[in-house]
């Protein structure tokens, strides 16, 4: 069944346009992330599902009825706020039980939900500070905290762990994704990170602008991008765009190689300086300038010994490669 | 913020304007007038008599009866007023508050005319109102078939001073209208929001989320109210006059001070007495203040925004 | 706006209890309007009549008109409301941002200080303030009116203000002390447009009793240049006869002023000042 | 060059008086001197009044109210003694009466008029429903039972709302008759009677029994709402002050007339409330004494006395000239002075100097015997005690 | 030139300690970054550095000068707020030029330096919106905005650049960077961000609970950890544990492996099932259950074909593994 659909959104603040012809279908239990530059109207998207905000145009359907008329709290979901919206006069405790108590859930299985929930964020700490007295990143646990012992059957996550650090957003990405298991309920996500987007999604959009680009499979996108912009965002370091012609293709194409998929060897179709090198540690990512002036980068496994400013030839495997027409289209 | 001990000389510039006017054309003023508590008059000097002032005011049999009597309505009005006004201000608010209710500006405004009618308007316009002669209370009892009800209110020592009150509390249910009104629009969207997911909605968003972060200023109206009331004196006046009718059952601390610092009729005005009256009352406010201030004021939580 | 958030049947009780209040509220003040509109006889005949052909009358109105320089008055009414007004919420701001804002050795005692003032009628200062008025040959100037007033004020605005800058978010304001802005800059910039709803209740509630005093222009200014809008109107009430005629055409007159000065300042009552400042 | 006389006031109601006529009058005779009337509210004036002699910044000319408020303010310095101006010659002295020291070794107002008490009636009414002026007691309460049985009029117009008008238009309009007017006013005075004296208490026992006769809800009436019931024709009888006169002159479209307090008795002496009301005085810090003082003899002379009581009926000249009224009800008004003993009211001279003040015990006493509140045995009593705490000749 | 000296910098909220002794020296033109687990007192250090808080004890010192009593607004410093703290009131433009408008600088330069910021962070178009009029990632680019036009000589950012999108997280990464250098000056970042720490940081300093636990450059961290918690808390995934016994090493030791260094060989030194498989496109994860329960995540460049449940054995290079004693030292 479908858990929601959403048919020809849009949404407009006054005269900007913010959501154009949005269709999707989440089906019940699955888990949707959505992707897209700052700004291209994901949390929007997420406060019209929400019922926050009223859709201009078209229709919101949730476990297969029409709720366009229905308030926020009638839709049985439970959201985490970009901006966190904590109950300031409440502590985290509080916080995380006062929708619980609403509910008229009794005192045992508050308690049971909130310890869960606050030991899964390892927030047990600070049950009884406000959020005025809370870090940044604890804060935001508490805002996903309050989200998660509603166990609703549709969860709205706005970039839920941006203010966390890896070890933590590991622990609490995974902690989702059981979560997601064992209520089966339907997530939708918006994440800046890859990793979370890759390997949480069941199915990820990708919007721009307001529009959907494209919905897949997380390796589905990543491996046949309908076109560039969604090859480009996906994947990090971005995929390399080389003009065709340089490389021996048709003119006004664009050729799209990921820099993982560069390697660096005797017979490169690629040749160029490294400009700069960037040491990460478990990588290392290399900027060449190529004598045409386009730039590439390099992905490699490891702590590679090169330096800058040395002249390195590049291959690829052209099957690895994607070509794109003028507009951007994949061929 | 830190406390650091360097000078800080832009805390004394943003007092000093305030402090100065205030200190100049009401402190000092009020002040020299409070003094003439521990005087006399005798013989047309003015002579120190300490505390006897406030003995009489305490001790003799005719003053402190007035006093007591009127402390003892004064409370009943500020009890009216917090008990009716003040949940209607809020009420009222709370609703108008709400970001999609149409019309909102239009009723805030009709909401808040009698607050800013002047006292000889109210007073006339009530008087005509609750008269038994010209008959608009009588009649609209009637009209809905409550005529038995009806009693010529502000002349009857049962009923007059709630009469009044209630009176006042229609004219200023504004004041704590506009104030919680501010307070509340205050309250991020967002969190409200968040609530309205949580399924907090209606009267728990008001009890779960509004309230705790508007007590701060409940506590202030509560402080305002009770300070105008103990302050009170022009609706009675205007309604009742000086003496407070009938048989004084509407004198409040207001219109006692007044009738004795100012004279009323034949009465000639005692600033001596006058001054140890409102002594008395500003002993009784400030000690209402104080706990305010240091009992509950310190105690409540503020939020930022 | 929002259809999803909005419940007909809340929105349908909202207006009525509104509704209601609004008619309570309004039933005086139509009372007298129409009354002031109809000849005295009528007004006590039947006071809840609408003004017909035959009670039609506007000799209130023509009286108040004929008996002294009512737009001079008026404009009277008008500077010292409004002056005061300006200087309250200047003055009274910024102390209340000094209270709430800094922690200094007697924070608490000046709040009280400052708070003195609303315990204590000021009329019984009336002769100390009448007679620096007259050292300083005050007397019978606005400037009297509006020194009073600013004084009288102040301790509301205070108290109101600095409960309201308390809540103004620090991050906020230490964001502008990095940006290197002074502490005045911080109040003016900073603070005041986001306290704007507090400065409108409080421009209102002070409003009120200055344009309806009648005691301090009686006293400080009764000169007839320098009569208010309410001394004037104090004409018709006599000691016998109160021609209520006048009184309610000149008082009902003088709402409108006081109303537009409060739907002025009430547009200061807006939502989401503070909205998208911090996360 | 021309001097400015600023005249303070509780008189609104004589505002275009001033303005039309004595102020006109006045500056046409004089050149050189320019008179500015300002008034203020009544109830206000007295506070607003010594609020500004405190601080020096009231004006010339001061209305004086009879008694103690003046006396008070002349005793401070306040206001100028005047005993010795041309004009206090036209005045005889129970006129001066009620503005000099206790001795009467100094006047310090120049009088201006006084007010008689009593009844007005409508004429219309009395003959529709066949009743005559009441010359006695039972007289009186005949004609209340008749009207009250006729059924369209209420009877009497007074409401104890405002308290004073029981007071003032009850207990002192009929009082002096059993007191005996000027007899056992000074008698209370000398402490030789008492407020729970048989004349003192017979008039509460006589307003306790107006209730009956008042409109419903009486308690709740107030002054105006008195005025309006007899002015609309919708009451009988209006116990009075002969100030009513020229407003009711305006505002009712009947006949009216008046009668005196009845007597207890036919044939028995009857006494009125002849009572001093304003005059004016000058402030003794004016700088413009001179022109202040030819203002005030100009107030005692023909031209003003002639003017003033004509503009408003109802206030009679204390002066000693002879002035002609047109208006008839003041002229049956002021034809009691010539078959009735005059006094004033008995509360203002003296005996309320002290607190309790005995003139606003009295208006409520009278307002709480007429509501049958308190009995007029233990109103007489309670006043008594009042006085007797601080008044020395009667304790 | 010292640009930052803290010496001895403790504070403490009531009874909460929060900064320990901490002790830290910025060279002019640095680029500090300090990293840590949620809630370890980052955000504090920068406030107390700021001036927003008092140290409990200690003090700091800025360009030679120690400030403790110098107020915020004398120290020469630009911040980013966690929170942003964006002035509500005003526009995105508004909010740059407040600054310089206090400093006092002339209409000209104000608009060419807004200009200039509001380009390099594509904030062109909304210049004229007002913060709740703007998304949280273009909220928080108005927060990085309103501190880099300032141009001051030391910039304290706190997680700037956790809402935005990838690229444009490395474009405004290297925007920093360049403006780093041109301006040279010294800055200090706190981020959650493993690859921003590594290119950004001069210097990387690695906080737990208040403390300081290592200061070192970014490979130097990374290859060079001086303690089990350092060596954990860098790197994404981060280290597998191992108790050293099941590898032949002294009893109450740990070893220490990055998830890279693993390989699936035949005859590696560890053996188990892969019970998880995490596909990110250019990588690929897995988590190797061992016998004894313990569980190795091992890191796949490129798209690995391996699947759940299938049997491997791993590789590893002692040279590249670490052992820790039962303190979590380095030994
Ligand atoms: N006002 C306060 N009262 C008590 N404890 C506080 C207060 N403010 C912060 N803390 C605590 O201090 C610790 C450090 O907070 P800080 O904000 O510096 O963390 P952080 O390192 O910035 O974390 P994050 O990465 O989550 O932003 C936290 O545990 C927090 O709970
Ligand atoms: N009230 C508003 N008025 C006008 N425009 C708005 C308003 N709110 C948001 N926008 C615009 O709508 C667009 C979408 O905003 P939204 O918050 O949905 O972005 P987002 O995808 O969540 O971005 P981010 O990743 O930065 O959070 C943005 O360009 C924003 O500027
Ligand atoms: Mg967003
Ligand atoms: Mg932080």
């Amino acid at each position: 069944m479908t858990a929601l659909k959403l048919s020809n959104v849009c949404k407009s603040f006054g005269k900007t346009e913010v959501l154009r012809n949005i269709d999707l279908e989440v089906d019940e239990g699955e888990f949707v992330v959505f992707v897209g530059p700052s700004g291209c109207g994901k949390s929007t998207l997420l406060r019209v599902i929400a019922g926050l905000e009223d859709a201009t145009e078209g229709s919101v359907e949730i476990g297969g009825e029409m709720v366009n008329q229905v308030p926020p709290a009638k839709r049985g979901i439970a959201m985490v706020f970009q901006s966190y919206a904590l109950y300031p006069h409440l502590t985290v405790e509080g916080n995380m039980a006062l929708g619980l108590k609403q509910e008229g859930q009794p005192r045992a299985v508050i308690e049971e939900r909130v310890a869960k929930a606050s030991h899964m964020l390892s927030l047990e700490d600070y049950l009884k500070r406000r959020p005025s007295e809370l870090s940044g990143g604890q804060r935001q646990r508490v805002a996903i905290g309050r989200a998660i012992v509603r166990e609703p059957k549709l969860f709205l996550f706005d970039e839920p762990l941006s203010n966390l650090d890896a070890a933590l957003r590991m622990k609490t990405r995974i902690e989702i994704a059981s979560l997601h298991k064992a209520l089966d309920a339907s997530m939708i996500y918006v994440t800046h990170d890859q990793t979370e987007a890759m390997t949480l999604a069941d199915k990820i959009v990708v919007l721009r602008d307001g529009a959907v680009e494209q919905i897949g499979a997380p390796m589905e996108l990543y491996n046949n991008p309908a076109n560039r912009f969604v090859a480009g965002f996906l994947g990090a370091p971005s995929m390399n765009f080389l003009p065709a012609e340089t490389l021996g293709g048709a003119a006004g194409h664009t050729i799209g190689i990921r820099p993982e998929n560069l390697r660096i060897a005797e017979d490169g179709q690629i040749s160029g300086t490294v400009a700069h090198v960037e040491r990460l540690g478990g990588d290392t990512h290399l900027l060449v300038r190529t004598p045409a002036g386009d730039e590439v980068t390099v992905r490699i496994f490891g702590q590679s010994q090169i330096q800058r400013d040395a002249e390195v030839t590049l291959a690829y495997d052209p099957a690895e490669a994607y070509v794109f027409d003028a507009d951007g289209a994949r061929v | 913020m830190s406390d650091r001990l360097r000078p800080r000389w832009h805390i004394l510039v943003f007092l000093a304007p305030a402090v100065l006017v205030y200190t100049a054309v009401m402190i000092f003023p009020l002040f020299n007038t409070l003094r003439l508590s521990l005087f006399t008059e005798v013989e047309q000097e003015r002579v120190f008599v300490g505390l006897q002032n406030f003995r009489t005011l305490f001790g003799d049999a005719i003053w402190s009866e007035q006093f007591w009597n009127a402390l003892g309505n004064n409370f009943w009005f500020f009890f009216i007023h917090m008990v009716v006004q003040n949940p209607i201000g809020v009420i009222l608010a709370a609703i108008l508050s709400h970001p999609r209710l149409r019309f909102a500006h239009l009723y805030r405004s009709a909401i808040f005319i009698p607050t800013i009618l002047s006292f000889v308007i109210v007073g006339f316009a009530w008087k005509l109102i609750l008269s038994p002669i010209w008959g608009i209370a009588p009649s609209l009892l009637d009209a809905v078939g409550l005529k038995s009800l009806f009693a010529p209110w502000l002349g009857k020592e049962e009923y007059a001073l709630t009469t009044l009150a209630l009176i006042s509390v229609w004219q200023f249910v504004g004041i704590p209208m506009m104030l919680i009104y501010a307070a509340l629009l205050s309250i991020p969207e967002e969190i409200l929001e968040a609530g309205e997911c949580d399924g907090i909605t209606g009267m728990s968003a008001f009890w779960k989320i509004k309230l705790p972060l508007i007590l701060p200023s409940i506590g202030i109206i509560s402080i305002l109210t009770f300070v105008g009331n103990f302050n009170a004196f022009d609706l009675i006046y205007a309604a009742q006059g000086a003496l407070a009718g009938p048989d004084f059952s509407t004198d409040i601390l207001g219109t006692f001070l007044y009738r004795t610092f100012f004279g009323f009729q034949l009465q000639l005005g005692d600033p001596h007495m006058g001054s140890a009256i409102a002594t008395a009352m500003f002993v009784i406010i400030l000690i209402g203040v104080c706990i305010y201030l240091f009992g509950i004021q310190t105690r409540l939580r503020r939020y930022q925004f | 706006m929002n259809k999803a958030r909005r419940n007909p049947l809340n929105t349908a009780a909202a207006h009525l209890i509104l509704l209601t209040y609004t008619v309570i509220a309004l039933f005086p003040v139509f009372v007298i309007l129409i009354n002031s509109f109809k000849t005295r006889k009528a007004i006590f005949r039947e006071p809840l009549a609408l003004p017909s052909a035959e009670t039609f009358s506007t000799i209130g109105y023509e009286t108040v008109f004929k008996q002294g320089d009512f737009f001079l008055y008026f404009q009277n009414s008008m500077i010292v409301t409004v002056c005061s007004l300006f200087f309250i919420l200047l003055f009274g701001a910024m102390a209340a941002f000094a209270l709430a804002e800094y922690r200094f050795r007697g924070n608490t005692l000046m709040g009280l200080y400052l708070a003195l003032g609303i315990m204590i009628p000021i009329r019984i200062g009336t002769v100390a303030i009448l007679e620096m008025m007259v050292a300083t040959g005050l007397v019978n100037t606005l400037l009297a009116l509006i020194l009073v007033y600013t004084a009288q004020g102040l301790p509301l605005a205070v108290f109101i203000l600095s409960e309201f800058m308390k809540q103004v978010s620090d991050d906020l304001k230490n964001a502008g002390r990095i940006d290197g802005l002074s502490e005045y800059t911080i109040f003016f910039r900073l603070v005041l447009p986001l306290v704007r709803p507090a400065m409108a209740t409080v421009a209102v509630f002070n409003m009120i009793p200055i344009w309806n005093d009648l005691w301090f222009p009686l006293i400080l200014a009764p000169a007839e240049a320098t009569k208010t809008l309410t001394l004037g109107s104090q004409v018709f009430i006599g000691q016998f006869v109160t021609d209520w005629n006048a009184v309610l055409s000149a008082l009902s007159m003088a709402i409108l002023p006081v109303l537009i000065l409060y739907v002025i300042f009430s547009r200061q009552l807006i939502r989401g000042i503070t909205s998208g400042a911090v996360k | 060059q021309d001097v400015t006389l600023t005249i303070e006031s509780w008189r609104n109601d004589d505002l275009t008086l001033w303005q039309d006529q004595i102020i006109p009058a006045f500056e046409a005779a004089n050149p050189g001197i320019k008179v500015n009337f300002t008034p203020s509210a009544p109830a206000e004036y007295n506070a607003v009044l010594n609020s500004k002699l405190d601080a020096g910044s009231a004006g010339d000319l001061i209305t004086c109210r009879p008694f103690d408020a003046s006396l008070a303010l002349f005793e401070d310095g306040k206001l100028a003694d005047l005993s010795d101006l041309e004009a206090m010659a036209s005045f005889s002295d129970v006129a001066k009466s009620a503005w000099q020291t206790d001795d009467g070794s100094a006047t310090f107002c120049v009088p201006m008029a006084s007010v008689i008490h009593g009844f007005i009636y409508n004429k219309e009414a009395f003959e529709e429903v066949g009743v005559e002026p009441p010359a006695t007691v039972d007289e009186f309460y005949a004609v209340l039972d008749k009207l009250k049985e006729d059924g369209s009029y209420i009877p009497m117009a007074m409401g104890t709302n405002d308290q004073w008008e029981a007071a003032t238009m009850g207990y002192q309009n009929i009082g002096p008759t059993y007191w005996k007017g000027e007899e056992g006013r000074l008698a209370l005075i000398a402490g030789e009677q008492k407020l729970t004296d048989e004349p003192w208490v017979a008039p509460y026992r006589e307003i306790a029994k107006w209730k009956d006769y008042l409109g419903d809800g009486f308690e709740a009436q107030t002054y105006p709402d008195s005025q309006n019931l007899f002015t609309l024709g919708r009451a009988a009888i209006y116990p009075a002050g002969s100030w009513e006169i020229s407003g009711f002159n305006a505002q009712a479209d009947f006949e009216m007339g008046a009668f005196p307090p009845p007597v207890v008795s036919a044939g028995d002496t009857c006494y009125i409330s002849d009572h001093t009301d304003i005059a004016i005085g000058l402030n003794a810090a004016s700088p413009n004494a001179e022109a202040a003082k030819t203002f005030l003899n100009w107030v005692g002379s023909e031209e003003f006395a002639q003017i003033y009581a004509n503009a408003l009926p109802g206030f009679f000249s204390l002066s000693s000239h002879d002035v002609a009224m047109e208006d008839p009800l003041a002229q049956e008004f002021v034809s009691w002075r010539g078959k009735c003993e005059p006094t004033i009211r008995s509360t203002y001279q003296i005996l309320s100097r002290g607190t309790p003040n005995l003139e606003n015990e009295t208006w409520n006493a009278s307002a709480q015997v007429i509501k049958g509140a308190e009995s007029p045995e233990d109103a007489g009593q309670r006043l008594q005690d009042g006085l007797a705490s601080w008044y020395e000749p009667q304790q």
